[in-house]
């Protein structure tokens, strides 16, 4: 079965072509596609997930994702986030998710005030999300991380991980979390959650950079978040 | 018409900047300071003329899109 | 005679830095004095940096030919065919002064102006690279300024979203009070969309797009001139800013208007803005342009025709479009919601006019602009060289402790690992890095071929030991393009073309202007030796403070190309039994090694040099066995020598460990621990592959020395026998790793 | 004591992060926004009791840290 992705393009977004090579050609066996929606727009069309990619979107001046979750298209994201559909927002589409108050918390500068682009280990866990059900949930693995604003904050944490909604916690390469292993300073190692329905995901890792071996990221563990989102749609649970 | 916004972190929240600041402080030999805090000052030249309604305006744009109040606090200040 | 602004004379010439027959011949180019804004605009393309009058004669001698060449020097960056109708556009550049001024911006707006230079051209700019020299580690503003540099070109190239893939770092006394900041940018254009900085077509409407125009950069001599006596210095700000953001946007407007038949000619405004960009394009073409200036989208109030002129405000394009199709043009800027105006168009009169609200500011010929100086500068041998042309090693005693010596070596600045740096770097952005930066001495982007979508690379290393060139100019020069090519070859690319950029002292004295001609010399011997042409390049001089030069420093990048991406070869070993062996020469020398400097503060002596008959072979054996795809892992023998060489493998991959014995010792133990010398490589290889690799080795006559084999926790080394190295991969890592939170 | 001290741009240096912030209010249908110039607000906390002293620290600290004055005006404030 076919399943369509839509790719949010934002002024200064520069994870977008990546995001689209990986739904559009390096699954498209799997019946993925995908195209992408220009900022501007005001409609989504046909589409049955979306991506939010990573990027500085109006150069994230002010604050990481600020400008652009009040982009025009930014309406209908949220219209088809409230619909069920699922929506995952990478890096600055974490921040933007966040802004736009799809998402809770907020983004600050990493803790050592540097940009930092790494590979880091992440742990899966939470309730499961239409992006990492087919991960066992504590299963850590391989994603690298490249971001300068990454540091989570949530004014009410303990709720958040009382509804089970960090879906990915940074760890060391055995699983463990710890304060080293955690790259920005983020309250509880976290590196992703998900809204209180669950569709709505964003994490600071680049799944999109893990697709693929001869990449040197040392892994293809990004490829699972993906296959999750095909399973998920292809079992019609969402909408 | 020009308005003046003072964007700080709210009191719990972590200042990394403001803290590498009174570290390097310290190493350039400044001994008595105590805390550093980095905000952000906005000034915004505005055609309206009212001070009241422009207040009304810059505080919208606080809440829309200058400040992120899960962990900001503003302050409006109209010359 | 055109009445503007206060009046011109020699001394306000001079003030605009041009010397007295220089100013006469200006007179005499005209038949008339200048106007004020025809003395701004000359004094800036005939300064050094956009005339190269001291370095003109010299740089015509570098080979810039070859069957792969599309566009060799002269244009915005150079073009290479890579096959499959594709071409990769590449230059370097420096902004070393801006840098030292205002490290942050300095250098973003060094990776912005490389970009431009590239997307100009018509390429999509995958991927940059960046060699930074700082002073002694130890020195007071040392930290300040490498903080400042590796943010500023970090947050420019992520927030552009280019990877950088390369570069490198050193500390060294000479850059003390004057750093270097050379950024590199490839791009990949179709080889037949190559757009260049023509100015042609009568009546062609000439397009501004991009950044507001400010009061940015314009030349600090005239700041003081009575017309400006309420403009405050603070209205002038030497410090760019740069606005990555602004030139994502330029660059996907104007790969779109690239895909439409719209654009004559393109060229972006960098050094001398609006002024080099007109008088080039002008020049280039064989027309003229004529300029409106109060069309042209600015920043601030009141700018005069002469700050319009001169101001180096970045993230801005000038291009010619052909009439009647301006509209397309625009439409496509208002869609990135870019500022855009026609502010002019092409004439046939050969000059350069410049006109604001109807009235003449300028009238200049634009050969005589574009053409400049052109100077032959007296060279004499510097006196230093004979104090450091030989070596004396009696006081210096063999390592009596090996492994503390290694771990020193390790630890020292220019050998330990740079990820403080490059991880302030995106360096996967664009899903197109195959070989990032800390895995080999050079990095690799993945290039699609478009018809079959078959995958190749292409292969990028930039860098320049400077202490060979300082103490053997020609011969130093010569083994920067020879190391240059040796990165390509380790990590399985076949070297194609080279850029510089070229970083000197001043001009003026002859010692400099020597060591310049030597190096140039250098330079191109080498690569017409290895038909690895210059494409490209860039010259910086006057890096001196106090009359101190730093050491020269002619930095090379060179492109290679890889027919498959999966030949590629990084240098950490892979795996405990593959076998470990040197291609090439085992020992290096100790002239002009790190080891001497860093462990016994000696800077003397000769490098090894290198024989092109002899090394040749070594490449092409190298090349062989990466196409074969026989190696585990490759890297080539460099700073440090054979055990920092051994060691970087040792932690490059997974941390293996590695037992080796060194054949029984004949010279020094530190020479051939530490010894240096042109095209040697380590490779690591299966029992399965190790009968090939000998055979293509003895094939191409070349020496090939198995050393050992990958394994355990420890590095392990013996010479003749006896056991003089025994150090946990810990304690190597530790050494490694630590020396960048010092000096940070 | 507590300082405040306001980093500005100089009136000729591009302000990106402003410019930035202007068009986006403009797009958020803000009408009369002329123009918007971003700096930092830092607030420091000092040991000194005596103002005069603490100006002239705190002065001292932004020439020398706090601001970069090839690009940057300052002004301090002692409460
Ligand atoms: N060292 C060099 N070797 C070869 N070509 C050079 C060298 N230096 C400059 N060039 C060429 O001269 C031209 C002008 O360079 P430059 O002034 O740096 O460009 P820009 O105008 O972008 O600043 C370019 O085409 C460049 O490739
Ligand atoms: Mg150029």
């Amino acid at each position: 079965m076919a399943h369509h992705f839509g790719v949010i393009r934002f002024p200064g977004s520069n994870c977008d072509d990546d995001a689209l090579h990986i739904v559009d050609t390096v699954l498209a066996d799997r019946g993925s596609t995908g195209e992408f929606l220009w900022h501007k727009e005001t409609s989504l069309g046909q589409v049955d997930a979306l991506v939010v990619p990573g990027g500085f979107s109006y150069g994230d001046y002010l604050r990481a994702g600020a400008m652009a979750a009040h982009a025009p298209i930014m309406e209908a994201v949220i219209a088809f986030a409230k619909s069920g559909g699922p929506v995952v927002g990478i890096c600055n589409g974490f921040q933007i998710l966040c802004e736009a108050g799809l998402l809770e918390g907020a983004l600050t500068r990493n803790e050592s005030l540097r940009f930092i682009c790494k590979d880091i280990f992440c742990r899966i866990e939470g309730r499961p999300t239409p992006f990492s059900k087919s991960l066992p949930a504590g299963r850590h693995v391989g994603m690298p991380i490249a971001h300068a604003e990454g540091c989570y904050r949530h004014p009410d944490v303990e709720r958040l991980e009382g509804e089970s909604q960090v879906i990915f916690r940074y760890c060391d390469a055995e699983g463990g979390v710890t304060a080293e292993a955690n790259p920005n300073g983020s309250i509880n190692n976290i590196a992703g959650i998900c809204n209180a329905a669950g569709n709505v995901v964003g994490l600071m890792p680049h799944p999109e950079r893990a697709c693929e071996t001869v990449l040197g990221a040392g892994g293809v563990a990004g490829l699972a978040l993906f296959e999750s989102v095909l399973e998920t749609l292809s079992s019609g649970a969402t909408r | 018409m020009k308005a003046k916004v003072y964007v700080t972190l709210k009191s719990g929240v972590l200042d990394p900047q403001g803290q590498a600041v009174g570290r390097t402080l310290g190493k350039l030999g400044y001994e008595g300071v105590k805390g550093v805090r980095i905000g952000k000052f906005v000034e915004i030249e505005l055609e309206v003329d009212d001070p009241k309604l422009a207040e009304e305006q810059v505080t919208k744009m606080c809440d829309e899109l200058i400040a992120n109040t899960v962990m900001e606090n503003y302050r409006v200040e109209i010359d | 005679m055109i009445q503007h602004g206060p009046k011109v004379d020699a001394a306000l010439a001079s003030e605009h830095g041009l010397a007295a027959d220089e100013y006469e011949k200006l007179c005499d180019g005209l038949g008339r004095d200048p106007s004020y804004t025809e003395l701004g605009v000359v004094s800036v393309m005939w300064s050094e940096h956009c005339s190269y009058k001291s370095s003109r004669i010299h740089l015509k001698t570098l080979p810039s030919d070859g069957p792969q060449v599309i566009e060799g020097p002269g244009e915005n960056a150079g073009v290479v065919d890579i096959g499959d109708g594709q071409a990769v556009v590449f230059k370097m550049e420096s902004h070393n002064h801006p840098s030292f001024l205002e490290p942050y911006q300095g250098a973003a707006t060094g990776v912005g102006g490389i970009c431009r230079d590239v997307f100009t051209m018509g390429a999509r700019p995958i991927a940059i690279a960046d060699c930074l020299r700082f002073g002694n580690t130890e020195h007071e503003r040392t930290s300040y300024l490498l903080h400042g540099v590796v943010a500023g070109v970090g947050d420019y190239g992520n927030c552009f979203g280019v990877p950088n893939v390369t570069g490198d770092v050193v500390f060294d006394d000479s850059y003390n009070g004057n750093i270097l900041v050379n950024a590199f940018c490839l791009g990949l254009a179709k080889s037949d969309r190559i757009f260049r900085g023509y100015a042609s077509g009568v009546g062609n409407p000439i397009l501004y797009v991009g950044a507001k125009t400010g009061r940015d950069g314009i030349h600090g001599a005239t700041m003081a001139s009575a017309e400006f006596a309420e403009g405050s210095d603070e209205k002038r700000p030497a410090v760019q800013v740069g606005d990555p953001f602004m030139e994502k946007l330029l660059l996907e407007a104007c790969l779109e208007l690239m895909e439409e038949d719209v654009l004559v000619g393109i060229q972006d405004m960098g050094a001398a803005g609006l002024t080099s960009c007109s008088v080039e394009m002008a020049a280039r073409a064989g027309s003229g342009v004529e300029l409106h200036l109060e069309n042209v989208p600015m920043r601030e109030e009141g700018m005069t025709p002469y700050e319009l002129m001169l101001s180096e405000s970045q993230e801005r394009m000038l291009m010619v479009v052909t009439k009647g199709k301006e509209q397309k043009a625009l439409d496509i800027f208002a869609k990135w919601d870019l500022d855009a105006a026609v502010v002019g168009e092409v004439t046939e009169s050969g000059k350069v006019i410049v006109k604001m609200h109807k009235e003449v500011y300028a009238d200049l010929p634009a050969t005589l602009l574009a053409e400049g100086l052109k100077y032959d500068r007296p060279r004499k041998r510097p006196d230093y060289l004979d104090e450091v042309a030989y070596l004396t090693l009696d006081s210096v005693a063999d390592p009596t402790n090996l492994g503390q010596t290694l771990l020193e070596m390790l630890a020292a600045p220019n050998i330990c690992d740079k990820s403080w740096v490059f991880e302030q770097y995106d360096h996967m952005v664009r899903h197109g890095t195959v070989v990032r930066p800390g895995q080999a001495s050079s990095g690799v982007v993945r290039v699609f071929e478009p018809e079959s979508g078959r995958s190749k690379g292409v292969a990028i290393a930039a860098g320049c030991n400077s202490r060979h060139v300082y103490l053997a100019p020609y011969e130093g020069s010569r083994l920067a393009v020879a190391s240059a090519y040796a990165d390509l070859v380790a990590v399985g690319a076949t070297p194609l073309a080279t850029t510089d950029c070229l970083n000197f002292g001043n001009p003026e004295k002859p010692g400099i202007m020597w060591q310049f001609a030597e190096s140039i010399r250098g330079i191109g011997d080498a690569c017409r030796l290895l038909e690895t042409p210059i494409v490209s390049g860039n010259v910086s001089l006057y890096n001196e403070t106090d009359g101190e030069a730093i050491k020269p420093t002619p930095m090379i990048g060179m492109v290679g190309l890889l027919d498959d991406i999966d030949q590629v070869v990084t240098a950490g070993f892979k795996e405990a039994g593959h076998r470990i062996a040197v291609v090439g020469t085992l020992a290096g020398g100790l002239g002009g090694s790190e080891y001497l400097k860093h462990c016994h503060g000696i800077e003397e002596g000769a490098p090894v040099a290198f024989d092109m008959a002899k090394h040749s072979k070594v490449f092409a054996a190298m090349l062989e066995m990466t196409k074969a795809k026989i190696l585990s892992s490759a890297e080539d023998v460099s700073d440090g020598g054979l055990l920092c060489c051994i060691s970087e493998c040792c932690l490059g991959g997974e941390a293996l460990g590695a037992n080796i014995s060194l054949p029984v010792l004949e010279g020094r133990l530190d020479e051939l621990c530490f010894g240096e010398g042109p095209a040697r490589f380590l490779v690591s290889y299966t029992d399965e592959n190790a009968a090939s690799v000998a055979r293509m080795a003895s094939g191409c006559g070349v020496g090939l020395l198995e050393i050992g084999c990958v394994g355990g926790r420890e590095l392990r080394v013996s010479v003749g026998g006896e056991l003089r190295l025994d150090e946990p991969i810990d304690a190597l890592a530790r050494a490694f790793h630590y020396t960048f939170e010092r000096i940070s």
